[in-house]
């Protein structure tokens, strides 16, 4: 095992990480941007390195200077968290060239799924069904028209380097389709360095499943189950659980198993996510595979009883895969909400401020991960989640109680401060998703409600 | 953010502290003010309280009164010594119902404006399907019937506000 | 289910009970003393009443204030928590007269194990393994002296009515006997109002075993496993954990085995806690039966994933037993500490004070049970827990570290506050607890260093 | 009560928070106070610092500067316009070493007592094997180095403080 973990990262992930390296022992170096002095992670740590100013460009997202951090405190492994550098190829190269581990797949695999039309094109290749659209990236409008004319309306145009559901239009006909060609290029260019687009048949009803993957160095490979992330507003998830409901055990199995075998086929290593869409007849189809640690890990955590944590840790350092396929124990349901300080009630903008009080709920069976504490200043500078609230139980049923518990227990107040609990206790509440049979329709439902439709306005779950 | 329970947990502990310092203060009350953002109750009373004629120019106006949730119940306990100079509350010792009359449709124990003994019987909380009465502690004229009849009480609930005598 | 529940108590366990209803959508009525004006319970319940002043014995023993309180707020049954009235067959009689299903055994099994003699009467009868001791209550130090010499010192005086430790006297000779003897039911008397007093051989080197059971109304009962509370205090538990390690699997079974028939011989119903003491040979005796919820119930929980408080507002609204044996499945390793607001640098005094900073732990399968909050005022009228840190791991070690990270995570400070925290952090430092292998002398040893050993003192372990 | 490593925590945080305060303003020193029960730093200067010759009278002598820890790092950016008028602060722009001197053993770029223009390199910071000068970014009089030569330096941390001409 490593002697020390730097932690590349902030918020609530970097507080998780900084647990599952003090439980094994390993000694933790923390970086923090000025404005983050007074983070928990900073205190949590056994070092801290202040690397930059409030911007994450400057902070977050400069591999020079988290890399000179790791060599100034003797660190041997860099823990990337998600989000900033997690998924950077580049920086994955650094560290290995400043013999420093970078916990996470080969530089070639993440720089592989980075590519959403690359990751593809190997996933077909390794026997997996993919949704309809293009072979490769359009050069043109013209091109992605005739694509979509082949496999029909609506599509979807998606921006080769996305994630975190930015860069992608729905488009309903064909006489929108330059219009989102054009913009959803341009939004690419902006947010990524990187124009290129392709597309695919858009899924109005599906439902958002994932599997969890952990493969070792030294290809073993095993699935830890599915979550279902079908609760989202604008692609950013609120809610997600495990296993995903209202599936056969079939279907479950059969996504499952084709996981593995996409993450075996290129040599994954570590930790890893595989997104799939499911629609109303339980097909499934890839749609894209995360190479890092998740948000929504502790959901896998709660059903299997493993820290995934711990286990990137291990394999990291180069141990074998410390359990086999028939060894994971699926038990129970477990969901977790996301509280991020955001105002609901105005579009969920950003409302950030000082919470003077924060007392999370606890009791059995639940869980919070937080960055948050009374006083603790939530700034402007980063993404507005302020903690997770994960609960299990035998039965999903009982979890929803248990998590309308929990949530109604949440006490957060300060001024400006709002949250997504309320929204959250809307969904919680709502009665398909209480019965499990929702889509990624949900939340947009929730938000707006039924109106009469006019099938030629921009659908508002793109 | 608070979610709505929680919320109005906080203004009804601001509303549950004005209350009982009405109820153990007295007077005519001015104003009261009941804040959220970092709870605070404000109480005003006319300057010329206690119900009676203008008080003597050496006594200030009362300033307001201000406490912050939440605080501890104020414990307004019966008996000579614990009362204000201004005005006293006579409290449940238990838990129970609390009757003004020794009958239904009976003359009350005390009405507004009585003047009483220290062993006069102000009413009866009823606890355990046992009659309890309750003395008035101290000499005094009620300025108050604070609770309606065959209302339950908490312990420690004002029942009664007093001026001493 | 009930409609409305009156939780009798106060603390961390009025909290852990209010959690339960909510979860199963039973309304709550919170009962309080003056000095508990701003406490979590009070906050969390639906309904919150008043019930007297600070001094338990007119507030929370104060049977006829909270059968009043039931009756004002229409409540149709009562969780009586730990302590307190939990343990009253009084009690209990009084809520059935009063037409309020009391969460617990019947009135004359509660008071038949309340009264030890009697209990060791009834468990003898049922087949159960007893300490060798009196058969009967002692009517003088004589008829006392007479038993020791037969079983062999050292023995134990114990009150009749005794409970948490309190009423019972080691002695290590015959010249010490008449005075123990006079001591304790001096001691008896004085706590119980009881002056009763038996008497047992004492295990000077015993492990403390207990067995969760649960019986419903219609004579089915199951065990869920067994609890090593060992590390005690003057009888005070500080760490339980489960199952109790170092022992044979045949030994376990064969005490939680006995735990049942011993339970169903009474008709016990609810949630009940046998307690053992096992030698070094693995032979073990019952010494008592606790009947009501236990402080330690969630380490029960962490590995059964059973909510216990749950289980018990079902058995006591007439849901038959909703599990068989063979479908309880243990699952790895819990472990629970007490936090006490106690100075172990000043002979564990109570330190109470307002809580400027109040941060537990959080994270992966961490759980804090506990009514503190930031500006928490801890009180001097009550006993000093101020929150219970749960973990649970695939296996023990992990559970350790696991223990370890959360008490280092958990920041408690304010004028005049001191917490067991420090000490906790020896026990699990302990090289003779890290491997299982430990006594109910563990604690004294850590508070005593080993000197020279007079074997005519009263020996600390008492 | 707090674990140990929470309480160094708090010390270490309220030393930290010192040691900018020192670095940002400057001048002699009198006293520094730590506290941990609610977290205070307390820092005195002399009235006369600057190292230089007693001060004009028309300046009144320096106050004590309180800070309480925890608190936001205070990010004394070289440039203008972002100096007190006392001292000022010249700071690493970015995680590395500091080397006083261009190379082991040569005359440090700049040493106490120097007048400094606004392009005067003071030293240089290491980071990811690039050697990264330092410039002073304003003119003035360096008061004191405040990084031993080889150190390794934060983001923003204070390497020189000078008093601006």
């Amino acid at each position: 095992m490593f002697e020390k973990v730097l932690i590349a990262n902030r918020g609530e992930i970097a507080v998780r990480v900084a647990r599952a390296c003090r439980e094994l022992g390993v000694r933790t170096v923390a970086v923090y941007s000025t404005a983050d002095s007074d983070s928990a992670v900073v205190r949590m740590a056994d070092e801290a390195v202040r690397i930059g100013p409030p911007a994450s460009r400057h902070s977050y997202l400069n591999a020079a200077a988290i890399v000179e951090a790791a060599r100034q405190t003797g660190a041997d492994a860099i823990h990337p968290g998600y989000g900033f550098l997690s998924e950077d190829a580049d920086f994955a190269e650094v560290c290995a060239d400043n013999g420093l581990v970078f916990i996470g797949p080969d530089p070639e695999v993440v720089r592989a799924f980075g590519d959403k039309a690359r990751a593809r094109t190997l996933m077909r290749q390794a026997g997996l069904p993919l949704n309809a659209g293009s072979a490769e990236t359009l050069a043109s409008a013209a091109a992605a028209r005739t694509v979509a004319k082949e496999i029909g309306y609506p599509v979807i145009i998606k921006s080769v380097a996305g994630g975190g559901g930015r860069g992608m239009a729905v488009v309903w006909s064909p006489s929108e389709l330059a219009d989102a060609f054009a913009r959803t290029q341009m939004a690419a260019q902006a947010t990524f360095g990187d124009n290129r687009v392709y597309l695919e048949h858009y899924l109005v009803h599906a439902r958002h499943v994932e599997v969890q993957v952990l493969c070792d160095a030294y290809g073993n490979g095993v699935h830890l189950g599915t979550r279902d992330c079908s609760a989202q507003r604008r692609h950013q998830k609120l809610v997600e659980e495990g296993p995903a409901p209202g599936l056969s055990p079939c279907t479950l199995d059969a996504i499952a198993d084709a996981a593995v075998r996409g993450a075996l086929a290129v040599g994954y290593r570590g930790a890893g996510t595989f997104e799939f869409l499911v629609d109303e007849t339980e097909g499934f189809r890839f749609i894209e595979a995360n190479c890092r640690i998740q948000v929504e890990h502790p959901v896998t955590e709660m059903i299997t009883g493993l820290d995934l944590v711990h286990e990137q840790l291990h394999i990291a350092a180069g141990v074998r895969l410390r359990m086999r396929q028939d060894e994971v124990r699926l038990r129970g349901a477990a969901i977790e909400c996301r509280v991020n300080a955001e105002d609901p009630d105005r579009g969920f903008a950003p409302a950030p401020g000082r919470l003077d009080r924060f007392r999370p709920p606890g009791g059995p069976f639940t869980r919070v991960d937080t960055h948050g504490y009374p006083g603790y200043l939530v700034g402007p500078y980063y993404d507005s989640l302020l903690a997770k609230v994960i609960v299990w139980a035998p039965d999903r049923d009982l979890a929803l109680d248990r998590m309308e518990r929990a949530l109604a227990e949440f006490d957060i107040a300060g001024p400006g401060v709002r949250t997504t609990i309320p929204f959250l206790r809307r969904i919680l509440d709502d009665a398909a998703f209480r019965k499990g049979r929702y889509s990624t329709g949900l939340v947009d439902r929730l938000v707006n409600p039924p109106a009469p439709r006019d099938s030629r306005l921009p659908h508002p779950t793109t | 953010m608070s979610t709505p329970e929680h919320e109005d947990g906080v203004l009804a502990a601001l509303r549950q502290q004005a209350r009982l310092l009405v109820g153990e203060v007295a007077g005519p009350l001015r104003r009261i003010q009941i804040s959220r953002g970092d709870a605070a109750v404000e109480i005003e009373w006319h300057g010329d309280h206690n119900g009676g004629p203008a008080r003597p120019a050496a006594v200030p106006p009362a300033a307001p009164v201000t406490a912050t949730a939440p605080a501890d119940v104020p414990q307004a306990m019966a008996g000579p010594g614990s009362g204000s100079a201004v005005s006293h509350s006579i409290v449940s010792p238990m838990v129970g119902t609390f009757y003004r009359a020794p009958e239904p449709g009976a003359t009350p124990f005390v009405a507004v404006g009585d003047l009483v003994e220290p062993d006069r019987v102000i009413g009866i909380v009823e606890a355990m399907k046992l009659m309890n009465e309750i003395t008035a502690g101290q000499a005094g004229r009620v300025l108050d019937v604070l609770v309606d009849d065959g209302q339950p009480v908490e312990f420690g609930q004002a029942l009664i506000a007093l001026a001493p005598a």
